[in-house]
């Protein structure tokens, strides 16, 4: 864990490939699959605020959607109000967080843990998925925006340049500008993650009692935690919703919360590439059983969840890095040094 | 004075409800302290047990009070066998997998009985209270909510196989030790938990029809009562029950029904965050 | 962009991938055939209503291609499921409008989906008949809008309830946008006949337990229950309310009732008696809808669908756009829009539709029906029913661009 | 043949090794006990016994059959009886539903009754009533004893009976037991650091030390306990 | 029993922890000086991890007090009295498994120190407790003794005033268990030790004043040589016959 992320040749790989994706993406590819792409990357974001805080934090949300669905309205009602989506952006992030933070109070001063933890963020979210859905009446108007109901918020700016209302960003613009924030909220995380704080953090996933033993408020640090997972949860919320242009309750959906433990869970936690790489595997196939008549998807779907579980607990990206870690002790020490060591850290290509 | 008693009988059947939905799912969660996200779903197929076989001429009452429970039971045997055995101890994995269980059983029960079928009538039709008219039905609701709890306490007060489960439940290395087959014991609860879900779908099947989907109206509300009510399967499930269940009911005969359902999350919260390990884990701890 | 995009296509290899993935369903006819896109929920909350809707959709292109396709090209359905999901929805239609390139699409089933997708394909210029009974208000020209709207089934039905029950209404609705436009017309036109809504109370469409709502009905003694409940969920409220007993006692009037297949999902003593108002039944007699109707028992002998107006709805879209094809020449829009705004009248299974050129939306005939065993029994019928609602705030002639949904304000 | 026989038998909690080729035997009707000190593997030895440990290498064979692969639950049927350390009372069950369970989990053909238990540990009988978790540490010991003897087990594998109770109850276990022994009822593997216990009740001692059992303390050497002292390094 | 004088870091009175009918802490009251090194004895089930519990605030005692640098530190959330000045190795090491050895120890010193400081402690610590050739092996797949070690270095780094080691030569080789003994010896020139610990032999090495506890209350205080000629400690652990030993 000490080797930081500024020597780790991983951490560059992600970051030149994102950069090539960035510029070279939109020059080579088609519209069509930009948005497609463009989606995976705001989806990924949000995988990231759970893969943080669940595989860094070891705090295990199931009501993540609370705050991508407060995000995504942050920034439906604040840009439709103010005409313009830099000021909305970062109220997105930050209206989620200070909730975040509040919520995270709550519990962990409260001593609440695993299922009990779980089934309060759940119900956070129920809370707010009825309500949103209940404001289809006329009476439920934030300044210029109604709220919609189950119907939602249609017409939602689109990203415009800082400072330029009018300056709309074209679908491929869009992509670059998402891409950039993934990538920045990428290498955010891994320079949190590699600061004292976040080693603190992953001390606190290893063992609560021995780092409040060694005087480190444990409450307060998850409460930090969670709060920055939030913001991260609220801000791809926000993109959500100037991708698609319209946002319904179905943001705050169980739904939305366990995607993204799909995600997580079957890129693998306490990685961060493994997140996106379950946005991208388990999203694409959702696409692809939608235009196909053969099987109903749920039937599908399931069936993949059943079998990651059951035959990859660990997720893709460290059993994959087991593998190839087995591998590689194998070819180099030969036959009798199958004892291959487990990985020495987490998150080395992470 | 009879809208008063009306109202008092609703709040009761809704505590009922809540018994019924959660009852199997807290036998499971008491015993094995693991997660059935499927549970909707096992309700779901109790109701369609009771559909299908109520079409096919079988009496109701049977389809009800045997067909369902019965199918349900050792389906959830064969799902504790296939699935569940694999993840003791893994709450989180088992919460994933079942939850994969209950989009499998959504898909296959879509692809055999296809999304509508035609429900059954709910039988005995209606009573006059004063100037009202309520469901009998909701008498049989209310009865066999209570009927359920007493049947879980008897066999787990009196018999032997409630002794071991107890016993189990309460440390299952000793229990082993003792020559108590836990794995035998686990499965036979999560068949018990099963056959009570699936009694407790057939039962709502006439008031609120099948679906494939019908499952997912219910899950959480029932997730919510097991949790707050804590580990004591039946005290938890009948306190918590009683609690969010009048509450919600209130609410909802004062404000509507967005605001009842509101309420009971809202107090399931408060709760919580006051008793962390629901209220069995801090009051009435040892009881059943 | 065009001719940019399909040079560059060919050097991308994650196109080469999203193009196998595009691969449409339906096995490719003769070259170049037309493509028309079906966006229909098969799976998810809505499949109930969706599949009936993509079986007709199925069995129309059939019909067209049977009868020789349009302008000697086949017409090939790009079929996908949104799966009940708003963002699926908007990912096919961009799709569908980017890569399909369909020349039409019949779609969308909520008014969240139809305002989902409406926009894409509105910026895309592709084509799209919306084809479900709603709460009435898209200006848009691009969507022609052939379901019923309250102007055409509320304004119908009150007043006949009003006159065989009395004059006191409870009104129960779906919380969201229909039930809330819905009960707005509902209230202005039982007091425009001179009656009371004594209470709205609505229901959020997971809300499956009445038990409360059928006591509180009970206590303010309506003459008649008007239901804008949507959903297999509100279905619990049929069921209980014969649960209690109430079916004999106070009557229920619906605008939304028999839109899916509900009238087959509750039972006869569940369902008899209950009146609802669309512009269309499988009861409507005429010879059109004699033989529309053999010909979807032909087509799924084994699951006949139960034909309601958002499936016939669907066919007639269909139908209407083919039409439009063949008499324009063209699958271009700014000439089908010539050819359907020019007032023509179709002879369809509902019986004469027309598009009124103003609001795209269709003037048709409207029925009022009664639900015995299982089966509407038509009661009257209006014929030639403008969709005054949405003419209210919307004029196409006048602007041509607009691109609205308006919340008609009463 | 013995009763119980454990051949090389090598265990670890995890990579962390806890016993070495540990061997011994144990006859019927005798009590044999193991002394040692904390942490040097003496509670290991009992689980990896009783099936709660993964034994890594050796055997352990019971009326001359191996047991190895048997769950923990088929050993205890086996007749295997297990008074674990910390004495794992079913904390919300009364003490006379602790007293059932131990029966009930059983072969029909093998269990006792509460009563005859019950005339061994008479403190028990006015507490039937108790819950297991308001007992005291030496009443929950009492129990945990009980408990097992429901079972009549053929052998019973004690782990530390003494730790953390009172003097008397000690002597009550003692003298209990002792009687048990004296009717060759009974076959016990005693694990224990007091040693005027293991002195007063055992026919062969073994000493261990980190996971090795090398050492039998020959009987004569219990009585000089200044060798034993030595042992447990209270003497220089 | 001799009185040793001085500035009392930690007072505890009546301190008393109940489980159910179990007291595993029974009307403790203990003093120990500023700088002083106090061993623990006792058997098994003695009570005296439940009372290294109550005194980081890991439970919180049924009955008493207990007061730390002259604050009452009773009920106090275990990271505030950590910060207070206290440093525990538990019984069971408690470590950030999944981290390396020299994560681990840095964590503890990065909690006072800043970075640059903090990376010289953690060095020192381990150098001192001879780990530093274990400074990147995972923590999880060290053996018992190892770990021992690696938790003692994180006390050490956090510099704290008192110093609590419970079975700290637990799984140690001789050779580990000498330096153990010399490590503990010169903390405690810097700080109030106490030590619970079964090993005879490291006892000796170490100890001058000892609290023996039984059955969770005190027993006996006093020099290290009363306390190993004395017949009633000698029964508590090998019971009667001890006697004769003596």
């Amino acid at each position: 864990m000490e080797k930081s992320a500024i020597r780790d040749p991983g951490f560059y790989l992600m970051i030149a490939i994102g950069l090539a994706a960035l510029f070279i993406g939109p020059l080579v590819v088609d519209m069509f699959t930009i948005m497609q792409v463009t989606q995976y990357v705001v989806l990924s974001v949000f995988a990231l605020s759970l893969g943080y805080i669940w595989g860094f934090g070891g705090i295990l949300s199931f009501g993540q959607a609370a705050f991508f669905g407060l995000g995504a309205y942050t920034f439906a009602v604040a840009s439709i109000n103010i005409g313009e989506t830099t000021i909305p952006l970062i109220l997105s992030f930050l209206l989620p967080a200070a909730f975040g933070a509040a919520l995270g109070y709550f519990m962990f001063y409260g001593k609440l843990s695993d299922v009990y933890l779980g089934v309060v963020t759940m119900v956070v979210t129920l809370i707010f998925w009825k309500l949103a859905n209940h404001t289809a009446g006329p009476e439920y108007v934030i300044g210029k925006a109604r709220l919609g109901g189950f119907n939602g918020i249609p017409s939602i700016p689109t990203l415009n340049i800082p400072g330029e209302p009018d300056a709309w960003l074209d679908p491929a613009q869009l992509f670059q500008v998402f891409m950039a924030i993934l990538i920045a909220v990428y290498v955010g995380l891994r320079l949190l993650i590699a600061s004292d704080f976040g080693r603190v953090s992953i001390g606190i996933r290893e063992n609560e009692t021995r780092a409040s033993l060694l005087g480190y408020d444990v409450r307060k640090h998850k409460v930090i935690v969670f709060s920055i997972g939030s913001g991260i949860a609220g801000l791809a919320g926000a993109m959500w919703a100037t991708y698609q242009s319209f946002i319904d309750p179905n943001a705050f959906g169980m739904e939305m919360s366990a995607k993204a433990l799909v995600w997580v869970m079957a890129g693998g936690v306490g990685t961060l590439v493994g997140p996106i790489l379950g946005v991208i595997l388990l999203q694409w196939l959702t696409l692809k059983l939608g235009m196909m008549e053969l099987l109903n998807s749920f039937v599908v779907l399931g069936a993949i969840m059943m079998a990651l579980v059951l035959a990859l607990p660990k997720g893709m990206v460290p059993t994959l890095r087991g593998w190839a870690l087995t591998g590689w002790t194998l070819a180099r020490r030969g036959r009798g040094a199958a004892r291959a060591k487990k990985p020495g850290e987490e998150g080395g290509a992470g | 004075m009879d809208y008063f008693i009306v109202v008092a009988l609703e709040m009761v059947r809704a505590v009922a409800w809540l018994v019924l939905l959660s009852a199997g799912l807290a036998i499971i969660f008491g015993m094995m302290r693991v997660i059935n996200f499927a549970h909707g779903e096992f309700l779901m197929l109790g109701g369609y047990t009771v559909v299908t076989s109520t079409h096919a001429g079988v009496n109701e009452a049977v389809a009800i009070l045997i067909l369902a429970p019965l199918s349900v039971g050792l389906f959830g045997i064969i799902v504790e066998r296939l699935v569940i055995r694999r993840l003791y101890g893994r709450i989180l994995d088992s919460l994933l997998a079942t939850w994969g269980l209950s989009m499998l059983m959504i898909g296959g029960v879509t692809l055999i009985f296809g999304n509508t079928v035609e429900g059954i009538a709910s039988p005995f039709g209606g009573m006059a209270i004063g100037a009202y008219q309520v469901p009998i039905y909701n008498f049989v609701l209310i009865g066999f909510a209570a009927l359920v709890l007493f049947g879980v306490w008897v066999v787990l007060k009196f018999t032997r196989a409630g002794l071991i489960a107890r016993a189990t439940m309460q440390n299952p290395a000793m229990a082993e030790a003792l020559g108590v087959r836990t794995s035998w014991v686990y499965m036979a609860t999560f068949g018990i938990g099963s056959g009570v879900t699936g009694l407790a779908g057939g039962l709502i099947a006439p008031v609120t029809g099948v679906v494939p989907t019908m499952g997912v109206n219910f899950v959480g509300q029932a997730f919510i009562t097991v949790i707050t009510g804590g580990a004591a399967v039946i005290t938890g499930t009948l306190s918590s029950a009683t609690l969010l269940g009048t509450i919600s009911q209130a609410t909802t005969f004062l404000a509507g029904p967005v605001y009842g359902d509101a309420a009971l999350l809202l107090v399931a919260l408060v709760l919580l965050r006051l008793l962390p390990q629901g209220i069995t884990g801090r009051i009435f701890k040892r009881s059943l | 962009m065009t001719t940019i995009n399909r040079r560059l296509f060919i050097k991308s290899t994650g196109a080469a991938a999203a193009l196998s993935l595009a691969a449409p369903l339906v096995a490719r006819a003769a070259a170049d055939p037309i493509k028309v896109g079906g966006l229909h929920d098969l799976s998810g909350a809505l499949d109930s209503i969706g599949i009936p809707m993509n079986q007709v959709f199925q069995m129309a292109i059939k019909e067209i291609n049977d009868a020789g396709g349009l302008l000697g090209r086949p017409v090939e359905g790009v079929i996908y499921d949104p799966q009940s999901n708003m963002s699926l929805y908007s990912q096919y239609a961009t799709q569908m409008a980017v890569k399909d390139r369909v020349a039409v699409v019949m779609g969308g089933i909520t008014s969240a989906s139809r305002e989902t997708i409406r926009p894409i394909f509105h910026r895309f210029k592709t084509l799209y008949f919306y084809n479900t009974q709603y709460e009435g208000g898209v200006c848009d020209r691009n969507e022609i809008t052939l379901g019923t709207t309250p102007a055409q089934t509320v304004r119908r039905v009150i007043p006949y309830a009003m006159n065989l029950f009395g004059k006191r209404v409870y009104t129960i609705a779906a919380d969201y946008n229909y039930g809330h436009i819905t009960s707005a017309w509902v209230k202005r036109f039982v007091e425009e006949n001179g009656g009371e809504v004594i209470e709205t109370e609505f229901f959020p469409l997971d809300v499956s337990q009445f038990g409360s709502t059928i006591s509180k009905i009970q206590a303010a003694k309506p003459d008649f229950v008007l239901s804008a409940m949507v959903g297999t969920s509100h279905l619990g409220f049929y069921r209980q309310w014969a649960g209690a007993g109430m079916k004999s006692q106070i009557p229920i009037v619906s605008t939304v009732f028999g839109a899916g297949p509900e009238q087959v999902i509750l039972t006869p003593e569940e369902g008899n008696g209950i009146l609802s108002c669309f512009g269309y039944y499988e009861a409507v007699d005429n010879p059109t809808n004699t033989a529309f109707l053999a010909r979807v028992k032909a087509a799924y002998p084994d699951n006949t669908p139960t034909i309601s107006e958002i499936s016939e709805v669907t066919y007639e879209g269909m139908m209407i756009w083919a039409d439009a094809v063949r008499e324009a020449g063209s699958i271009e829009r700014e000439a089908l829009w010539e050819v359907m705004e020019s007032g023509k009248t179709y002879d369809l299974p509902a019986g004469k539709v027309s598009i009124d050129p103003k609001t795209h939306h269709a003037i048709r005939d409207v029925y009022i029906a009664e639900l015995q065993d299982q089966v509407f029994q038509i009661k009257e019928a209006f014929p030639q029913s403008q969709p005054e609602d949405t003419q209210m705030v919307c004029d196409l002639v006048a602007d041509p661009e607009a691109n609205k949904h308006y919340e008609i304000s009463l | 043949m013995p009763l119980l026989e454990v051949k090389g038998l090598s265990a670890a909690h995890g990579l962390v090794p806890a016993l070495h080729r540990v061997d011994f035997h144990v006859e019927q009707g005798e009590v044999v006990g193991v002394l040692g000190h904390n942490g040097m593997g003496k509670t290991t030895l009992m689980r990896a016994i009783m099936g709660f440990v993964k034994v890594t290498g050796g055997d352990i064979r019971f009326e001359g059959s191996s047991i190895l692969g048997l769950p923990v639950n088929a050993r205890a049927r086996l007749g295997i009886g297990h008074v674990p350390q910390g004495r794992e009372i079913f904390p919300n069950l009364s003490v006379e539903e602790n007293l059932q369970v131990g029966i009930v989990g059983g072969k029909a053909a093998m269990a006792g009754t509460v009563a005859e238990v019950l005339e061994l540990f008479p403190r028990l009988e006015r507490l039937l009533d108790r819950r297991g978790g308001a007992l005291s540490g030496g009443e929950q010991q009492l129990l945990a004893l009980a408990r097992c003897l429901c079972r009549k087990p053929n052998v019973m594998l004690l782990d530390e009976p003494t730790e953390g109770i009172q003097p008397s109850i000690i002597d009550e276990i003692s003298e209990t037991l002792s009687a048990l022994t004296r009717r060759q009822d009974i076959t016990i593997v005693l694990v224990e650091q007091n040693l005027e216990f293991i002195a007063g009740l055992c026919s062969r001692v073994y000493a261990i030390s980190n996971g090795i059992l090398d050492r039998q303390i020959p009987r004569e050497q219990l009585t000089d306990s200044r060798a034993v002292s030595e042992f447990m390094g209270f003497v220089t | 029993m001799t009185e040793v004088e001085g500035y009392k870091i930690l007072r505890t009175r009546g301190l008393t922890m109940q489980f159910g009918g179990v007291t595993a802490v029974d009307n403790v009251d203990l003093d120990l000086n500023d700088g002083e090194l106090r061993c623990l004895l006792g058997p098994n089930g003695a009570g005296k991890s439940t009372f290294f519990k109550c005194l980081t605030g890991q439970l919180t005692p049924t009955r008493g007090e207990i007061t730390f640098k002259d604050q009452p530190i009773t009920g106090w959330n275990t990271h505030d009295i950590v910060n207070l000045g206290v440093g525990i190795k538990t019984q069971v090491p408690n470590l950030f498994n999944g981290v390396s050895v020299y994560e681990n120890v840095r964590l503890a010193s990065r909690r006072k120190h800043m970075p640059a400081m903090a990376r010289e402690i953690a060095e020192k610590m381990m150098e001192k407790c001879g780990i530093s050739h274990l400074a990147r092996r995972e923590v999880g797949l060290l053996a018992h003794g190892q770990r021992q070690l690696v938790e003692l270095a994180m006390v050490l780094a956090e510099e704290p005033s008192l110093i609590l080691l419970d079975e700290p030569a637990a799984g140690m080789t001789g050779d580990e268990r000498d330096r153990l003994a010399q490590l503990v010896l010169e903390a405690a020139r810097g700080s109030a030790v106490i030590v619970v610990e079964h090993d005879m032999q490291f006892i000796r090495q170490i100890a001058k004043f000892v609290t023996v506890f039984n059955r969770g209350a005190i027993f006996r205080e006093a020099m290290i040589d009363d306390i190993m000629r004395d017949r009633a400690v000698q029964e508590i652990y090998l019971g009667k016959q001890a006697n004769a030993a003596a």
